[in-house]
């Protein structure tokens, strides 16, 4: 297992191994690790993969790191287990991991030997059935939607989609998936093709903010803004700046930023040898039209209160 | 005149023989059933302008093209070569016009393409690189002059270097028949001398030769029978002995019909 | 003689035809296009639609103009692997003028000559450094990512402008702006690859080097020309993908990348050189993009949509076979 | 007759040269890779620590074991695009008999089966079918993609397995299991280029196809041979990949595709085929390698990190220049 | 016997001269200080082995390769040729023995390749292929037998076919020099004799010509001057009045040293 104690009485130091950098979330997540390290005076280093399909290469950039002298690994491993090897190293040398935003798999980590000391999580599944609630409470009189994903078989994809399987209720009628990648300009492309084969539909759901920015837009060149709703996840600026305009109908925020920023802090926890909590929730907030200027006020910073049991421990 | 020159032997002596060979790319018509015969033991030359479709003829011998009517036989046997592998099998060794060399490959290696000397450990086959350079020396010091490393890639070679390699390798294994599509075009002088002895000597050995050549004093001076060719057939043939140089000029011109 | 008529019927060997796929290929695009359009009219008649047609039109307008720049690389047996990392990074550079209040006009100069620039370093690295084109433009293929990620700060940049609006939605008829820019842009390619010295140059620099170099040609200058060119379009695409989408992003872009070069090819256009075509990387373009729109008009499941890609592709491809 | 002297000073004339590059630039990955251990090791001592040794040896293993199929192919003047996707397929296959219960051995032999029949499709429509490499590759990397997708219903499957796990972290001192597969993969394929008949029909066929074909040689049987020998490496990949992420996954891959090309022409093996080393590849492998983990060391900044790869590429290929 | 044969009129009436000239690719000394001069109005043969040097030379003077050391003067002033398009600019035109061809293009593509025509349209030019396919059509007719489509790929033609359009390109641009290398080397015997009349009529309009040839009884009936080389060097120089085939064939052969 892994035990707290391996930072120095002064404080920890840091390494984070995140999923992408060519996606504004994890930009997020890596500016609340750096906003946190800077305020509590812990040296960091922030790597990420070169792409958020890129299981190997990140599990070499974690490989890299482990050899060196941190004293705690803040990882986001882009599946399961990708990262496992390194995480063993890790755990042999008593040097305290803690998992943030997608869960290393619990197997894996047992047989591995290294089960973090806590995980800070987003429940994708939680944000995505959020998402279909409020789509099941915009377009009440029911009729079909369309989902438009990452890449296909993407884990975080799949499980905002089957979290929104799971909100949208009986009324609401899936008629189709498809993947776009994670990008902006495939969404856009995709959507429109969609909004043909499908003249009479209510509403998307997509997998992250910038591709619904994407679909935001092919609605309006269909002249359809208002009539088809746009739900996405992850809550970038630019996105509640879009539901703050009406062209995006809500977005799921999730807060990187706390998350990265509630790793840090475990990490200085850990460092003065507190036991951590084995799960933390992040916040999640719905963001609509209602509360997107306080949303934006914030940002990216959650508007809302949440629980952040590692403040209390770090005292 | 005589359509068909007359055997000078018995008739099994033909080794080779083309039946009204056509064969057309796109709206070329580069064959018009052409036919010749060849026999063992002799010199065979071809004679003819540029583009009278000589090297396609060849490149139906040995199996690159096939044809599309009229057939080849071998020892009076229809032959049905798929690929030039098949005429290789079938003892044909051809150089050809434009030497069918690989640049990047060294000397030894061309020499022995698709004819390797391996060693056997078992079940594997591992190349006899040592045999192969020190077998390759010697071939071909015997044609050239200034002689290149059987280790350069061919690519370096001049370009007489090159046709002697194609030679060489064309020579250098047990065959029935050696097909050599203007084998001296690119040699100097001692070369094409080298390579003209090497060519009797062939002959001599039993082996029968097709040789295409521009050179008329050439084709009088080794051949035993001359074919000429004009636009895709097969105008005429000749017993060395009892032709002129002018009478081939005038078959290959047209000013004589056959 | 009577053989003759009985003997193996007419099949060239296969030197010949081989010389020849070539010329096949170079129609396979076309052939695959009207196929796919008959099997997907008859399958959904919104399929060939205006508003269908037109929005096709729109979303091959960025592909066409990146495979033609591709074209002229690939004649000269280069390849330009950096084309969407460099339209990547003239989208954000025009982001970022854009947002400091440049002014439209003056942002889309600064983001195509940045294009344009890359496009220069690539052919002056290839032809002065002698680097193989694969490794000089994988190379700024990363550096221009990067550059486009340190410039944005890796956050896209919303892009609101009229005009771009117009751009991106506005159009003659069906056909949309953009898809007017691409098809001018083509009909200009194509002016200058067959009816120029720059293409004949372009050609013999791709199909024998060393006999152009002989004729006095500077193969140089024509490689650097030609990633130039390649570069250009690169981020006249930018400033189309920024209307369209709204936003100046520091995305990746790979498939543009793959689909630029499977447009060009499948267009029959020889990754060996030497022989290029305008009109058949343009199809190749329509092709993909139709293929694409079709397979989710038809609600084709996401999972089966790259295996439809996939055996389409090469079957497109394959047709040609059938073809003499 | 003094004046020879004077003369200008020995340059070859760039015809020449050009014909050289391929000479100098087998060795650009080497130059470069020990230049980059140099730099590293002074600004991070850790570097070449046995440890960050050893995880870099096995973190090249399947990227190496890629290189040397994919330099099988391209030495015939090929490209195999699908490398990446055939791997991805293995692993799916082998998650799925894994899961099925069908054991270890059978299940790795399974996977290793399917990525070699992948190969024998993608020879089969080369040869057979007369289509370009790049695009029957590229249709197989979409169809094997979504094959991948489909069988594992786009969900990984965990795999823990002791024997896995001790592939993947064990091994004889810095060189681990996985490392040692590679490297016998390597010496293996060096033996089969170089000192058979086979490897030397490989570079005919890629240097002169038609000079192949007059002596006799089956450019068709070579080319689904190479192919083959991809995909069999492609399947065997994705075993050792299992084994390092503990899981089957249906993930593109599309870096291992890009950096198996880089790692082969970085290796100095010509694109344009009749040329290849398997050593050149494989310290290709090392050099791509080596550089993502000494830019982690250093804690480069992500957003810098693409910039500083292209670089360094393009410098490591430019650095032959200067040897002579 | 002399070194450097008399000049027949003023020293003016030298074109080109070659002094000393070196050239080496890693350890082949292709040229070994090698000196020639030739003269305007001339026809100046270059004869040797294979490998002996001769297109090596050539392609110095026409600006592929730059020596390594030595010279090249054209009328009396030294030549700094960086690229084949000064060569070809100062007037000299060449038909490499690799013809220098572009496989991909047409035979009309090939014959204007860097000489195009074309028409202005204000700041643009198009390509006039019209006016260059029409002139092609001429220019090959007056060389070839079976006359090639000038529409046609170069690919597609026959050895000799392709050497005439070489022949054609070297010969159809106004030119002091012109170098030919082996250029009848694949030709048959009527397309031979027109190179031949090609190029004493280049000679009579005061074309220099510079001749490489394997063919004896050629050379001895064309040329006014012989150059040997042997092993990258010039080892000696006659007018062709004063000497016979035999001293010519010892030059090469090295039997007589000078
Ligand atoms: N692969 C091909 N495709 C189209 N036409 C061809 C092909 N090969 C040859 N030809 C044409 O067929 C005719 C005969 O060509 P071939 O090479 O047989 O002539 P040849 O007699 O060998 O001439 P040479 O003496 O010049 O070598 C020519 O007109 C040539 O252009
Ligand atoms: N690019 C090159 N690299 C290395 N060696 C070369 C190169 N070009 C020519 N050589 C060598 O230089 C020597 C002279 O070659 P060159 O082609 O000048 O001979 P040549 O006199 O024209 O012969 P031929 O009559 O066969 O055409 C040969 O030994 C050849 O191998
Ligand atoms: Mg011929
Ligand atoms: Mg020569």
């Amino acid at each position: 297992g892994s035990g707290g104690s391996g930072g120095s009485g002064s404080g920890a130091k840091v390494a984070a191994v995140i999923k992408g950098l060519d996606n504004p979330f994890f930009q997020t997540m890596k500016q609340g690790i750096d906003d946190q390290a800077r305020t509590g005076g812990v040296s960091t280093t922030v790597q990420a993969a070169n792409a958020i399909t890129d299981t190997t290469g990140q599990a070499e950039k974690l490989n890299a790191l482990a050899g060196q002298p941190y004293s705690c690994f803040i990882v986001n491993p882009i599946s399961g287990t990708n990262l496992v090897q390194g995480l063993a190293k890790i755990a042999a040398l008593k040097k305290t991991i803690v998992n943030i935003d997608s869960p290393i798999d619990a197997k894996a980590a047992k047989t591995a030997k290294a089960t973090p000391a806590t995980y800070i999580g987003t429940d994708n599944v939680q944000a995505g059935k959020m998402a279909g609630e409020q789509m099941a409470r915009l377009v009440g009189s029911g009729g079909d939607v369309a989902v438009i994903g990452g890449i296909a078989g993407d884990v975080t994809s799949g499980a905002r989609i089957t979290g929104f399987g799971q909100g949208i209720g009986p009324k609401l009628k899936i008629v189709q998936t498809v993947a776009a990648d994670w990008d902006r300009q495939t969404a856009l492309t995709a959507a429109t093709n969609v909004l043909r084969a499908h003249p009479d539909l209510t509403g998307f759901f997509v997998a992250n903010d910038d591709m619904g920015l994407g679909v935001a837009r092919a609605i309006a060149n269909a002249g359809k803004t208002g009539k088809v709703k746009v739900i996405s996840v992850d809550g970038i600026k630019d996105a509640l700046d879009a539901v703050k305009s009406g062209s995006l109908d809500a977005t799921v925020a999730q807060y990187p930023y706390a998350i990265g920023l509630m790793g840090v802090e475990a990490c200085q926890a850990s460092a003065k040898g507190k036991t951590l909590p084995a799960d933390v929730k992040a916040p999640v907030e719905l963001v609509t039209k209602d509360n997107a200027d306080k949303a934006l006020a914030a940002t990216p910073k959650p508007f809302g209160s949440y629980d952040d049991p590692f403040k209390a421990l770090g005292k | 005149m005589t359509v068909q020159p007359k055997p000078a032997g018995p008739a099994g002596d033909i080794l080779l023989e083309c039946e009204n060979v056509s064969l057309s790319f796109g709206n070329v018509h580069a064959l018009v059933e052409a036919s010749l015969t060849l026999r063992k033991g002799e010199i065979t030359a071809l004679v003819g302008d540029n583009g009278a479709g000589k090297s396609t003829l060849v490149r139906c011998i040995s199996g690159i093209h096939r044809p599309d009517g009229g057939r080849v036989l071998l020892d009076d046997r229809p032959t049905d070569f798929r690929s030039p592998e098949d005429a290789r099998t079938a003892g044909i060794e051809t150089v050809h016009q434009n030497l069918a060399l690989v640049e990047d490959l060294t000397v030894w290696q061309n020499l022995f393409l698709n004819r390797e000397l391996v060693r056997r450990l078992g079940p594997i086959a591992i190349l006899d690189r040592r045999a192969m350079q020190a077998r390759a020396q010697e071939m071909v010091s015997t044609l050239a002059v200034n002689v290149p490393a059987v280790r350069s890639r061919v690519r370096r070679l001049s370009g007489g270097q090159r046709q002697a390699v194609a030679i060489c390798r064309a020579a250098g294994f047990s065959s029935r028949l050696v097909i050599m599509d203007e084998p001296t075009a690119a040699l100097g002088v001692q070369e094409t001398a080298r390579v003209e002895e090497l060519i009797l000597r062939l002959r001599d050995e039993g082996h029968a030769i097709l040789l295409i050549s521009h050179d008329f004093a050439q084709v009088m001076r080794l051949s035993d029978q001359v074919w000429v060719m004009r636009a895709g057939r097969c105008v005429g043939g000749r017993r060395t002995s009892d032709t002129t140089g002018e009478e081939i000029v005038a078959l290959i011109t047209g000013a004589k019909s056959r | 003689m009577a053989d003759a008529q009985l003997a193996v019927p007419g099949r060239d060997a296969w030197s010949t035809r081989l010389r020849d796929i070539g010329f096949w290929a170079e129609w396979a695009a076309l052939i695959g296009l009207v196929v796919l359009v008959v099997v997907f009219q008859s399958l959904n008649s919104t399929f060939l639609s205006t508003g269908n047609v037109q929005s096709m039109l729109v979303a091959a307008a960025i592909l066409i103009i990146l495979a033609v720049g591709q074209t002229f690389v690939i004649s000269t047996a280069g390849i330009d692997l950096s084309v969407a990392s460099t339209m990547t990074l003239g989208a954000v550079v025009f982001g970022q003028a854009y947002t400091s209040g440049w002014g439209l006009p003056l942002s889309a100069v600064v983001a195509v000559v940045s294009s344009a620039v890359l496009g220069v370093v690539n052919g002056t690295l290839i032809a002065r450094g002698k680097i193989t084109d694969f490794i000089v433009t994988l190379g700024t293929l990363s550096a221009a990512s990067g550059l486009a990620l340190i410039l944005s700060n890796g956050k896209p940049v919303t892009i609101v402008d009229p005009f771009l609006l117009r751009l991106s939605t506005g159009g003659v008829g069906i056909f949309g702006w953009s898809f007017i820019i691409a098809a001018v842009v083509a009909v200009l390619a194509h002016v200058m690859l067959f009816h120029s010295r720059f293409g004949t140059h372009v050609l013999a620099t791709g199909g024998a080097p060393e006999s152009a170099t002989a004729m006095g040609i500077s193969t140089r200058r024509i490689k650097i020309a030609v990633y130039t060119v390649s570069g250009t379009l690169a981020g006249l695409g930018a400033i189309l993908l920024v209307a369209r989408v709204g936003a100046a992003e520091p995305a990746a872009n790979t498939a543009f990348l793959l689909n630029s070069v499977a447009a060009v090819v499948l267009g029959g256009v020889s990754l060996f050189g030497g022989r290029g075509t305008i009109t058949g990387p343009v199809i190749g373009a329509l092709l993909l993009t139709a293929l694409v729109n079709g397979l989710t008009l038809l609600g084709v499941s996401q999972f089966y949509q790259p295996l439809a890609v996939g055996i389409v592709v090469v079957l497109a491809a394959l047709m040609t076979r059938f073809q003499r």
